[in-house]
């Protein structure tokens, strides 16, 4: 019932759209080689299955990897900035200064610093860009410690390390989720656009870009919704993380 | 023996800067064992700060501060005071029990022993039923109990206060100062009990400590000698007249009479939000 | 200041990483079990800073200008697309925001599709809209459409986090008021979003960046650094230092654009709290 | 610059017509032929306006001429068809470049000399549609290049084969190839030289395929006026691409003056690269060899790649091809004393430099 | 006239569904011109609910609310009642004038006439100083004070308060209490006050509501005359008197009555933060 009201209005949006895209092709005649209809998107989808299935594996693990080092790196370091008051300084505007930078860019030079046969370059790209939400939002967990919450474990005497284990971090999760949250289809967008500039051809980013060159508009879509729900298996599985990690939030998404 | 012996103590913020305070200025505070002692007084006076130092968190500028006939800071090593404040203070990712279980935890108790120990206390506050729940399900009112419930886990002949019950409205308040009241006088704890409200600084102690600000002293030392510390006492004359005499030190400050919002307007650099 | 002194020293701290690690590392990178696990320090992957900016100061090519002026030119280009590309984006993102907050049914129905268009990779998108140039817009448009593409999302979604933040308490005061909905955004919503707004925008600048660089690439748009970025990387086999040129030029651009967004904030955020914003 | 007042022959006189041609990629030699006939006012003569729209990665030239935006494209021939079965109304007017300039790059020691060669190795693969012609040889060697090579996303740059990582690298003979030449050999200081690596050819393959053509609107070709214009862009064309034979270094200047960041004597190498692709063209440039374009098709309809997919699902159909139009503009420009056929042409021996500068 | 007039007003949340919460059963009240009432009772009681009824804020879900003679919509669009909040949501970023200028604005009075008007409030509440302050420069006191301001600007004839004070210290509330029976004296103005002070309500009220939970209703209506409104009054007998009064007609409440903790063990659902 509850469910049925929160997956109602977007479900209706969505068939909508679907359906009015469906009619302006055909109706429009628009071409295929313009905008394919939903429905020969479709049909490449369930004929291209296993292609679209491998393709997002292939991808789905350099994003993974990705964002698996990208974040434990962003909480190891957001741990060890939050312990050392002059690294926060420098680590603060840093991390936003990376976040600036068109990390996609980087790629060519990864390649050729590490080696273009290697998903190692992409997965490099994918851990960068996914560092900085995750860091961010970790540190500010991890430095938003309720002053109560210290005082009463100065009056325990507990040590540093005690400190952290059961407060520092329990009280940051929330944060670290806010993090991954948005790091998780930051990875897949990071780990499939890098396919772009090289390394193997497996992935979904090298199948929708060939597809496209021979004007395979429809197959390249399909592929393009492989990458789509590649992002909401991961953005979901983060969110289903979050609800098992932290059992005493009612509300998730504050 | 003496629960807490505070001498001379005086307090200073950020000495040698711009913006030193002095937040205490030669204080003298003893305690007697099983006595239940409520400080008063405007914001700003130091009632937390005079907590706080009994608490070792903080240290005197200058000054010593006894607890049980030792040093504050081995005090504090040995957990031998119990500590809430006006905001429960709960970790919201532990159920009640393990709430109550962490300062036992932080003792190095079994788990088996943490665990009959807390269910005892919750017991005592009478929340046994929500042991597993998690804070975020509990009203104000309830989670307040589990910080006392907290405090009192490890059994400490002394409980510090601040304000514990600020933030809840008057009709729970009540209720929970008569069960506070009974706790107290079954365990047998000494309390220091730092308030804003004068007719529950009345009600609960032996003694009410009036302090006046800038700096923060002691102005006056109240013994309150209730008939009964009940519903009947909350309407004995006793009881008011305590109230009017209470009121009266406070607003005999100076502080207080030089002007109707001086305190108020001086405090807005500090005290705004 | 104090900040600007904290990235000099990161910045010097990187560069003596790099330094560091061309001395110590093996030219042809640590290779373990398979996986090269460290970067090859040879000059040709990496080569010595002062090669690159020796490289700057050098013609692009024979009797050409200096490669600092073209890549700050093609900088200036870019700069200008995702200019725009922020504008579009953001007033979308705004609109969208206010929508959403207007009609719950919207946000509902909406807010999905808004978080899932991100996950649509831009490599899907640049052909749709690579075509556009010349006919409805210029050219260069194309890649401010993608610029703004990326833009627009966390400005809705910080923004209508802020036009929800006010309490229900302000928002009954001005019920209070007799005040519409208008005059409720005007007066309480908007000003209260303001916090979520800033960084929202900031987020929305470096990706206003990348979708520029990256539409350039796939638009086969002259004159940006992105363009920079391709061509100069054709050269990566004789001229390595070169593509660190560009690179350079697209960072000092991701970092013009977020010291421009930051000067935004200041006359408006004076007086005001700061908040950080969770999109998503 | 030429004189533009002289009368142009074909045009209806006074104002010029203006038409747009999409290329393929940025400007470069590849396209010296065009660039050279709008510098040179050979358009001009013909009564034309001729805009250059550069390439781009995402830009499918083909798309954009059955779209309208363009009045031409240059495309090569199987991703052409391939958008043609999508219902692209495209064909072909002018087989500009008679033969493939694809290559696999290999390094002499690695042994690898004919496709078959390439068994378990790591090839390099642009993919962009520019990868059928390695796969066709592959397949026709009895590899199958979904499971018997690794097949690797190669870059804009000639990297990873100079590193090795990879053993076989797909080149343009008019542009990675010479990328190869202009780089230093750490061991000896000197730029590596073509004794140094080992060509796969397809064209000895025989798995080549047509590569730049001319595409003009298929449905607009009804249209008399677009039929004389085509003869008139494709006249200018022929005259601009013979001037480039002749001229090669006149032509490099006008490649590099269009602002090609690919240095002078790449660009030499290149436009003399596709001077060979193009000349000697024994039927007349541009006219299309019915074989070769069997050929096309053919490998376009059975070479699978790594997905299984085929360029072409069924034979091309409608009208794919013509050479009414290039017939009649070698007829023009002969009449105007072209050499249309080049069998003289020799090509140039070009030195490069380090870094083609 | 009568300020206000509620008659048999029923309020149900979330009607039919299952978290349906009855609010308020069959409640009838009357407010006379110049008249301050304060309504008292447990969390949850449907205190809150009424003010915001007379408001205009929320509907009934039957009976009628009048004010001032006209409907409670149509009040609420002649801005004839103004209102503060237990937070004083004062808009940070307006200065204090401009906060108090707000409901002016929205009038459509022109520039000088409001900010006349804004400063001769602030001066009212005694904080003509503090103009173009910001309210996170302001303590909490101070905050409530331009709060008041702002309720006031229209003048209009009716004030309605929820637990305007609650979150003020003890001695800055008195302080603020005496302040605003002085303003309401001058303008004479008629007061709906909701408050969770015993002592609070005794204090400021001719009358004062007591009201029962699930349903909210109203129990008991006191009718308070004290000698004085000063610090005498607090002193007085009659004080003292009514404040026990009041607590008997809170105590009496069936809910209170059944079990020292049922009220608050029932409220963990829907109060819980
Ligand atoms: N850590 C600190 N650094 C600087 N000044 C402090 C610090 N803690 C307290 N002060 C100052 O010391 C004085 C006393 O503060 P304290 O918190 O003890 O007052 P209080 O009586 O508890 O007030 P309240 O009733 O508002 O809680 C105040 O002026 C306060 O600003
Ligand atoms: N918008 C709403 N939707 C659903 N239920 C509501 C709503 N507002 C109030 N309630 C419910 O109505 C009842 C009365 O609430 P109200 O806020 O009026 O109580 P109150 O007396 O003001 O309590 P408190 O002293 O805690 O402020 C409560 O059970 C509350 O949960
Ligand atoms: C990603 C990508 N790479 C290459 C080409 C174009 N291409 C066509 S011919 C040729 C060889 C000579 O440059 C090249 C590179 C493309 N369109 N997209
Ligand atoms: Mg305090
Ligand atoms: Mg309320």
């Amino acid at each position: 019932m509850k469910w049925a009201r929160a997956a109602l209005p977007p479900l209706i949006v969505g068939v909508l759209a679907i359906v009015a895209w469906e009619l302006t092709v055909s109706l429009g005649r628009i071409a295929p080689f313009i905008l394919p209809a939903p429905s020969a998107i479709w049909n490449e989808l369930v004929e291209q299955r296993q292609n679209v299935w491998e393709a997002a594996l292939a991808s789905g693990e350099n994003a993974l990897i990705g964002l698996v080092a990208g974040a434990a790196l962003g909480v190891l370091v957001a741990m060890a900035a939050s312990r050392f008051k002059p690294l926060t300084e420098v680590s603060i505007p840093f991390a936003a200064v990376l976040n600036a930078l068109p990390i996609i860019a980087l790629a060519p030079i990864l390649n050729n610093m590490f080696e273009s046969t290697s998903s190692i370059p992409r997965r490099l790209v994918t851990a960068i860009i996914v560092f900085f939400p995750v860091f961010v939002n970790t540190l500010r967990g991890l430095r938003e410690v309720n002053p109560i919450h210290q005082e009463l474990m100065h009056a325990y005497a507990a040590g540093g390390w005690t400190f952290a284990r059961k407060v520092r971090l329990p009280g940051a999760l929330p944060y670290v989720f806010t993090g991954l949250r948005q790091a998780s289809s930051l990875a897949v967008i990071a780990a499939v656009v890098a396919e772009y500039f090289g390394g193997l051809q497996t992935g979904l980013g090298s199948r929708i870009t060939s597809a496209a060159a021979f004007t395979a508009y429809p197959r390249a879509w399909a592929f393009v919704a492989g990458a789509c729900l590649l992002g909401l298996v991961f953005y979901l599985t983060t969110l289903l993380l979050e609800r098992l990690a932290m059992p005493w939030r009612t509300r998730l998404i504050a | 023996m003496t629960a807490v012996v505070v001498s001379s103590v005086t307090k200073i913020f950020n000495r040698g800067r711009t913006d030193e305070v002095a937040a205490l200025s030669d204080v003298d505070l003893e305690v007697r064992d099983g006595e239940f002692v409520s400080l008063i007084g405007p914001s700003g006076c130091g009632k937390s700060t005079l907590l706080r130092l009994i608490a070792d968190l903080i240290e005197p500028s200058t000054g010593t501060v006894t607890v049980a006939g030792q040093g504050a800071a081995k005090a504090r090593k040995e957990q031998a005071y119990g500590i809430a404040f006006q905001q429960a203070g709960l970790f919201e990712w532990r159920t009640v029990l393990r709430n109550v279980e962490l300062p036992l935890e932080l003792r190095g108790l079994s788990k088996r022993e943490r665990k009959a120990r807390a269910e005892q206390m919750l017991a005592l506050v009478g929340l046994e039923d929500f042991a597993g729940h998690y804070p975020a399900q509990l009203s104000g009112g309830m989670q307040q109990r589990v910080a006392i419930a907290r405090a009192l886990a490890v059994q400490p002949p002394l409980l510090l206060m601040d304000e514990p019950f600020g933030a809840l409205d008057e009709m729970t308040r009540e209720r929970l100062q008569s069960e506070l009241l009974g706790i107290c006088a079954k365990t047998g704890t000494s309390t220091v009990f730092v308030t804003h409200s004068i007719s529950e600084a009345v009600f609960l102690s032996n003694r009410v400590v009036v302090m006046s600000a800038r700096p923060g002293r002691i102005t006056a030392s109240i013994e309150v000698d209730l008939p009964s510390r009940d519903d009947a006492g909350r309407q004995s004359p006793a009881y008011f007249d305590k109230i009017t005499e209470v009121r009266q030190a406070l607003r005999g400050t100076p502080a207080a009479a030089s002007s109707p919002r001086s305190s108020e307007s001086a405090a807005a650099g500090t005290d705004a939000r | 200041m104090k900040r600007f002194l904290y990235v000099l020293l990161g910045l010097a701290v990187a560069a003596a990483l790099w330094e560091g690690y061309k001395v110590v590392g093996n030219p042809e990178g640590t290779v373990l079990f398979g996986v090269r696990i460290l970067p090859r320090a040879d000059d040709l992957s990496m080569p010595h800073l002062w090669t690159v900016l020796e490289r700057l100061g050098r013609p692009e090519l024979t009797g050409g200008r200096p490669v600092w002026i073209v890549v700050a030119q093609a900088c200036l280009f870019t700069l200008g697309i995702t200019a725009a590309g922020f504008v579009i984006g953001a007033l979308v993102g705004l609109l969208l925001a206010v929508a959403m907050e207007r009609f719950r049914v919207v946000e509902r129905g909406l807010l999905p599709y808004v978080i899932l268009s991100q996950t649509v990779p831009l490599v899907a998108l640049a052909p749709l809209v690579a075509g556009w140039g010349g006919t409805i817009m210029p050219p260069w448009a194309v890649v401010s459409v993608i610029a703004a593409y990326l833009a627009f999302f966390p400005v809705a979604v910080g923004m209508l986090r802020g036009l929800q933040s006010p309490s229900a308490s302000g928002v009954e005061l001005m019920r209070s008021y007799a005040a519409g909905w208008w005059r409720t955004l005007v007066k309480l919503r908007f000003p209260s979003a303001l916090p979520y707004l800033f960084p929202a925008l900031r987020l929305a600048g470096a990706a206003a960046v990348v979708g520029a660089v990256v539409g350039e690439i796939s638009t086969g748009t002259r004159g940006g650094v992105g363009r920079l970025i391709i061509e100069y990387s054709r050269e990566a086999t004789s001229d390595p230092a070169k593509v660190y040129t560009a690179m350079l030029g697209a960072a000092l651009l991701g970092l013009v654009v977020a010291g421009l967004v930051s000067l935004l904030e200041l006359p408006l955020m004076r007086h005001r709290r700061h908040v950080e914003v969770a999109t998503l | 610059d030429q004189d533009s007042a002289t009368p142009a022959p074909g045009g209806s006189g006074g104002a010029l017509t203006p038409v747009k041609l999409q290329l393929q990629w940025f400007f470069q030699a590849q396209f010296a032929g065009y660039i050279a006939a709008v510098d040179q006012g050979f358009y001009k003569e013909q009564g034309l306006d001729v805009q250059l729209l550069e390439g781009g990665v995402d830009i499918v030239p083909q798309t954009v001429l059955a779209q309208g935006k363009a009045d031409y494209a240059i495309a090569w021939v199987p991703k052409a068809l391939a958008s043609r079965e999508q219902g692209a109304g495209i064909t072909d007017v002018g087989q500009i470049f008679g033969r493939s300039g694809t290559y696999q790059v290999a390094w002499k020691d690695s042994g690898i000399t004919k496709a078959a060669d390439l068994k378990g190795k790591k090839v390099g693969n642009w993919g962009f549609g520019n990868e059928y012609e390695l796969f066709a040889g592959m397949t026709k060697a009895g590899l199958d290049p979904g499971k018997d090579v690794t097949l690797v996303q190669q870059q804009f740059d000639m990297q990873a084969l100079l590193k090795k990582e990879i053993d076989a690298a797909q080149a343009m003979s008019y542009n990675e190839y010479a990328q190869l030449l202009e780089a230093k050999n750490p061991a000896t200081g000197k730029l590596y030289t073509p004794d140094d690596f080992s060509i796969i050819d397809w064209k000895a393959e025989g798995s080549s395929m047509l590569q730049d053509a001319v595409w003009a609107n298929t449905e607009k070709l009804n249209d008399p006026a677009y039929q004389q214009q085509t003869v008139k862009f494709l006249t200018g064309t022929i005259k601009g691409w013979a001037f480039c034979r002749d001229n090669a270094e006149k032509c490099r200047d006008l490649v590099v003056a269009k602002g090609s960041k690919l240095g002078k004597s790449h660009q030499l190498w290149q436009t003399n690269e596709t001077n060979k692709l193009i000349w000697p063209a024994p039927g007349g440039i541009g006219v299309i060899d019915e074989a070769a374009w069997k050929q096309t098709v053919d490998i376009s309809m059975t070479t699978k790649n790594q997905t299984g997919d085929t360029v072409l699902t069924k034979a091309p159909e409608g009208l794919a091809f013509t050479n009414d139009y290039i017939n009649q503009a070698i007829t023009a420009a002969k009449s105007a004393g072209v050499d249309v056929n080049g069998t003289s042409f020799q090509p140039t021996t070009v030195t490069l430099t380090e870094g083609g500068a």
